[in-house]
């Protein structure tokens, strides 16, 4: 399946930077939230995605705007690249009322649901109930289908969350019906503290689609070229009415489940091995040695998103909490109670239209 | 007007509904060449195109999940389980997915789930549920189950027009059973009213579904006995129509709840609830709960007909109630 | 997978005249259902497995004594081969209160649970929700196991029941957990009205497992000696502790989903095509021109399995329905509420122990 | 006697029932060497090893459909749901499986699930809920949830050890605030048999789980205006011990039904049901809930503290109960 002229071959030198910029991002978000968890300001749970925003950011950038993207809580990287501002996922981790949820829902569980011909992306966070995106995300592509559209839909799985019923019927049902559904299944080694070995009895998390007639590769998910390759042949076969197609990245998870967790179940040596491999240090010196970009523009990224973070945060920091009188309302439609739309940026990098 | 069956009058307001709204499409098992299992779809394929009536895998979990997502989308997606029983295995999609995305991201899901619920034709214990009580205390959902071709039509309408998830339970022992006069011209039955099928004033029988109908059989043998009982459809079971609860319990002063489902954890339940809270000053005698024993639902026909609610149950308790 | 020497050629001629009888019995049986059908003495749906009987005995016929079997509507042969007396079948689809479910459930959902040690099958019939069985056969096998037994569970399932999630769980499951079952999946190309195509979008059934790395083969299911000798390795396979296994039968459904389903969506070529691959006949050919049988001994047969349906059908006909007053007993443990046991029996053919 | 934790407790029926019996396994995701999610099996696997201390894949289906199977061999299983409101996924396999087997072919199935429940810790609308209602029109199932580290243990050990399948909820808001004496030895608190936790006569607040501690708090508030309240604590929540719902409610003509679910369809309308019905001539007042707000549960403090009752709450509720 592999084709000799890579997609990423056809990128411009700001798409490069723009990918750099929404990894580096990503990860700065993250950073900025694990101080804010530290301030106990986050409320509930901080679930990092450390190590994998290549994956994230590889895969979302194949899209085209207007595609719809169904991530999980490690998907950042995914966010940042359909340009969520930085300032909505801060506001969602501590539970503001300005936030999308209003404080009602938690992390990254926001959504966005554009007009039908709008170029803009539509977002559909998860529930806690993993699986359940798959059969959704099916849905959201064959409705556009419906009404004469072609948006693509990428949902992220984890190898944990491959292993419910929700992921095999909406998988298997997306084959049946060819909808144009990208799956991007993270093996990223652990669900929790159960080690892949324990969720699944194959090699390489890939062959989970084989049993859904479902075309399926592996990919170094901490290279974000090679995950951007492969994302975007997934994507334009998908396009191309040929059906599902499921993307196995192989990564891993640099942290515990969550903050709690310190993952002393994981071998040292694992994460050494892969604390190497770094997806965005990777990137770095790929831009770098390919002469795609100078260290000082790299640099300067950096310190922008890192400000750029920082800032966001800030302001998220001094928006009020949801009011308790509206605990009840919008449970059903027609009382007018309004909500937030997502707030939807361009990246420095992005170009005119 | 004419006179349809209750089942005609559902397939009724599926051709209409697709025929006025090119956003509304049926998805089920075996809906489409074959029309359903109880042929309640039968002909929406060939008049609507496979596009728009999908024959699903045997997968209720996909069959819900990507109705949300098509909704999402600006569908109205009309979903078919092909025997009620079977919302078990998409309860996760409707309680935790469904019913709380428009209070989570003000994003509603205009889905309908319906099916054919209810006993009295020998199913036995997967094909004969009534699973109301499953879902009452999930807010985010309606719920709606029709007991005459009128309102069959009507409520499914409504259904697929709310900008909500609403579960559509149809009383497969009405299908074939229920005759009445349907207009021919568009309608609907508001979603949250109940409707006063007897005028009575000794005692109020608040029920739905099939159990209207004996109701409406016992309300005749009590009227025999000088007892005048008054006869509530609650139609909507979510929400309920608490004015038209309290108000015949205010004039009747005594409360009968007749429900098909098991007695203990029944919507009967929540019916006391109401009335013991609200017509506490009005109430003369203790609420009675007529339903069915608390078993899975039973097979042989014997068997059946000691588990389910009948007239005769229903007269006997009404007859104690009023000499209280 | 092939091997040279197969399981069937050491099958003794009678075994092979047994294997031809319980594929008889099993039609026979059915035939006299659609006879108390007709009577309207059957309540509720009759569900025939008609050109399933061989694929049903062949796997079932793999099994040791022991073994555990959870079959589904159409797997009448199995049950015969298990040696369920036929009584009981008659009993249960007539909703008599001597039906090991009292009238209680409906046709084979009969359920034998003997001792740990008993030399004695197993037998959980299905609920209706389908794929439920294939995580609680999954249970069962783990269970013996860990009881220090070596019981192998074979259970049953139709090509649309493969779609539900509970199938995947189940199946993902054992894997993960190398349990001793050997799954039947059913290629009769419709589940219901629906076809294969609209069920899954793979070439061939047994792909089915592919996901979970558990060993498949398809089989000519109307090929009785093939499938037998295809579960046996799949069975000892299993009970060597390689864990799970699936074997893809391909075969039809000679009639409709149930006696009112006239099947006006099965193209008639299509059932001609399988008409003349009828299992029984085509065993019937191989037994007399291998020479294992004569045609009068597998006539004896044919007359012997007629007759023993009709009498135990004219049994159960005269058995009581329930009893009303009992609808509430036995929902829980405690009221001493006794349930009869499934009589098993031995066919004319079983060998001395 | 010890003063342990409410979660230890549950750990130490564990230990002692495995130890006990070894027909009892645990499976559940993450709960071998990782102690599960909250640590409630910390230690299981290193003391009874990994063939009974399973950790499964994320197939809730899978967890609950083996462990029928097990149990039909004759062995103990109990699963571990990671939060309880995953139990959604499974609901299928609970409510027609396992809640129907014995009844349909006298095949007992003998398993405990347990997993962590309720609201009060930030959990979102999915990391919080009590689903009691679900499960309680489902005859064949029992239902338990302690409110002291005691019952924690002595619930656990009777779960075990019956011969049906027995959900088991722990509030996780008492996992670690409540601590209390705990016998070291053998015991079990029976399932069906609910406690008085504070004697009184002018009312009856009916609760269970976490809300029996707010339940107390209140009491304590209300003494001061000499408001004299009883807390029964029912424990099981199926079967329902209705003698000692009773005789409160005989003894103090007043019931203030109080529960952490969402008020519409909730438990305490069963509870209403069966007060309204036999105790309808010992009431002076109308039976009062007290739950949480009819919405999914919110994830903002602010918003949670809104939603769920407090004993402020059962306070007002009590004083105008009194006064009426
Ligand atoms: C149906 C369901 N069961 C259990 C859980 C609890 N849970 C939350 S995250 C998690 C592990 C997920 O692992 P994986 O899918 O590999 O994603 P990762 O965290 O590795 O990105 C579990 C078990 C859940 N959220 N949903
Ligand atoms: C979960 C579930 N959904 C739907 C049904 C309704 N139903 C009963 S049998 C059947 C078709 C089964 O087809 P298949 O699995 O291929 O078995 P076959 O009848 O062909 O032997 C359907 C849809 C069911 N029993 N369970
Ligand atoms: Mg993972
Ligand atoms: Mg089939």
């Amino acid at each position: 399946m592999k084709e000799d002229r890579k997609a990423s071959d056809a990128l411009r030198p700001n798409q490069l930077l723009e990918m750099y910029y929404f990894a580096r991002l990503a990860r700065d978000v993250e950073e900025r939230l694990v101080i804010l968890f530290r301030q106990s300001k986050v409320i509930g749970g901080l679930y990092r995605s450390l190590g994998q925003e290549g994956e994230s950011v590889g895969t979302a950038y194949a899209l085209e705007r207007r595609d719809a993207v169904l991530p999980l809580i490690r998907n950042m990287g995914a966010l940042m690249t359909v340009g969520v501002r930085p300032l909505e996922i801060f506001r969602q981790y501590m539970a503001r009322g300005t936030a999308n949820s209003r404080g009602r829902d938690l992390n990254i569980h926001i959504v966005n649901l554009p007009d039908p011909d709008a170029d803009e992306p539509v977002i559909v966070g998860p529930i806690s109930m993993l699986g359940d995106s798959i059969p959704v995300a099916a849905g959201i592509a064959m409705g556009s289908r419906m009404r004469g559209g072609d948006r693509v839909a990428m949902a992220w799985i984890g190898d944990g969350a491959t292993s419910t019923g929700a992921f095999h019927e909406g998988l298997n049902f997306a084959a049946v019906q060819k909808i144009p559904l990208v799956v991007v299944a993270e093996d990223n080694k652990y669900a929790y503290s159960t080690p892949i070995s324990k969720q699944m009895a194959i090699e390489h998390i890939d062959e989970r689609a084989a049993s859904y007639g479902v075309p399926h590769e592996m990919v170094d998910g901490n290279d974000m070229l090679a995950v951007y390759d492969l994302a975007k042949r997934m994507v334009d076969r998908a396009r191309a009415g040929e059906g599902p197609q499921l993307i196995g990245v192989d990564t891993m998870r640099m942290q515990g489940h969550a903050q709690h967790d310190d993952a002393r179940y994981v071998p040292k040596a694992l994460l050494e091995q892969w604390a190497a491999k770094d997806p965005i240090a990777r990137f770095r010196t790929t831009l770098v040695e390919g002469g795609a970009a100078k260290k000082k523009d790299l640099d300067d990224i950096d310190r922008m998103t890192r400000d750029y973070a920082a800032k966001e945060a800030d302001l998220a920091v001094d928006e009020p909490m949801p009011d308790p009188e509206s605990v009840t309302r919008g449970v059903y439609a027609g009382d007018k109670y309004t909500v937030p739309h997502v707030e939807l940026v361009r990246s420095p990098f992005a170009e005119e239209m | 007007m004419p006179v349809i069956t209750y089942l005609e009058a559902i397939r009724q307001a599926l051709f209409e509904e697709m025929a006025a709204d090119g956003r509304v499409f049926v998805m089920g098992e075996d809906i489409g060449a074959y029309g359903g299992a109880f042929k309640v779809t039968d002909g929406l394929q060939e008049r609507f195109g496979e596009s728009r009536v999908i024959d699903s895998p045997i997968s209720e979990q996909a069959i819900v999940g990507s109705a949300i997502g098509a909704s999402y989308m600006g569908l109205r997606p009309v979903c078919e389980i092909q025997f009620i029983d079977f919302i078990a295995s998409c309860f996760d999609m409707l309680t935790n997915f469904a019913a709380t995305s428009r209070y989570r991201n003000g994003a509603g899901v205009p889905i309908v789930v319906r099916g054919p619920c209810g006993g009295g034709v020998g199913g036995g214990p997967f094909h004969s549920l009534n699973p109301e009580a499953y879902f009452l205390n999930t807010p985010g959902l309606k719920m709606v189950e029709p007991s005459t071709a009128y309102d069959a039509k009507g409520l499914l309408k409504a259904a697929i027009r709310d900008d909500d998830p609403v579960l559509y339970f149809e009383h497969k022992f009405l299908y074939r059973r229920i005759k009445d006069d349907v207009p021919e011209d568009d309608y609907i039955v508001p979603i949250g009213k109940a409707a006063v099928r007897r005028e009575g004033s000794d005692l109020s029988i608040i029920t739905f579904g099939a159990m209207v109908h004996t109701a409406l059989d016992a309300a005749r043998q009590l009227e025999s006995d000088g007892v005048d009982a008054e006869v509530i459809d609650l139609r909507s079971l979510a929400p309920l129509d608490r004015e038209a609860i309290l108000s015949s319990v205010a004039k009747t002063s005594r409360a009968l709840l007749l429900y098909e489902a098991r007695r203990t954890g029944g919507i009967g339940g929540e019916l006391a609830a109401i009335i013991a809270e609200e017509a506490f000053d009005y109430l003369d005698a203790p609420v009675v709960r007529v339903a069915s024993q608390d078993a899975p639902v039973p097979y042989a026909p014997p068997l059946e007909a000691a588990f389910l609610p009948t007239a005769a149950k229903v007269v006997d308790a009404a007859r104690t109630l009023v000499k209280y």
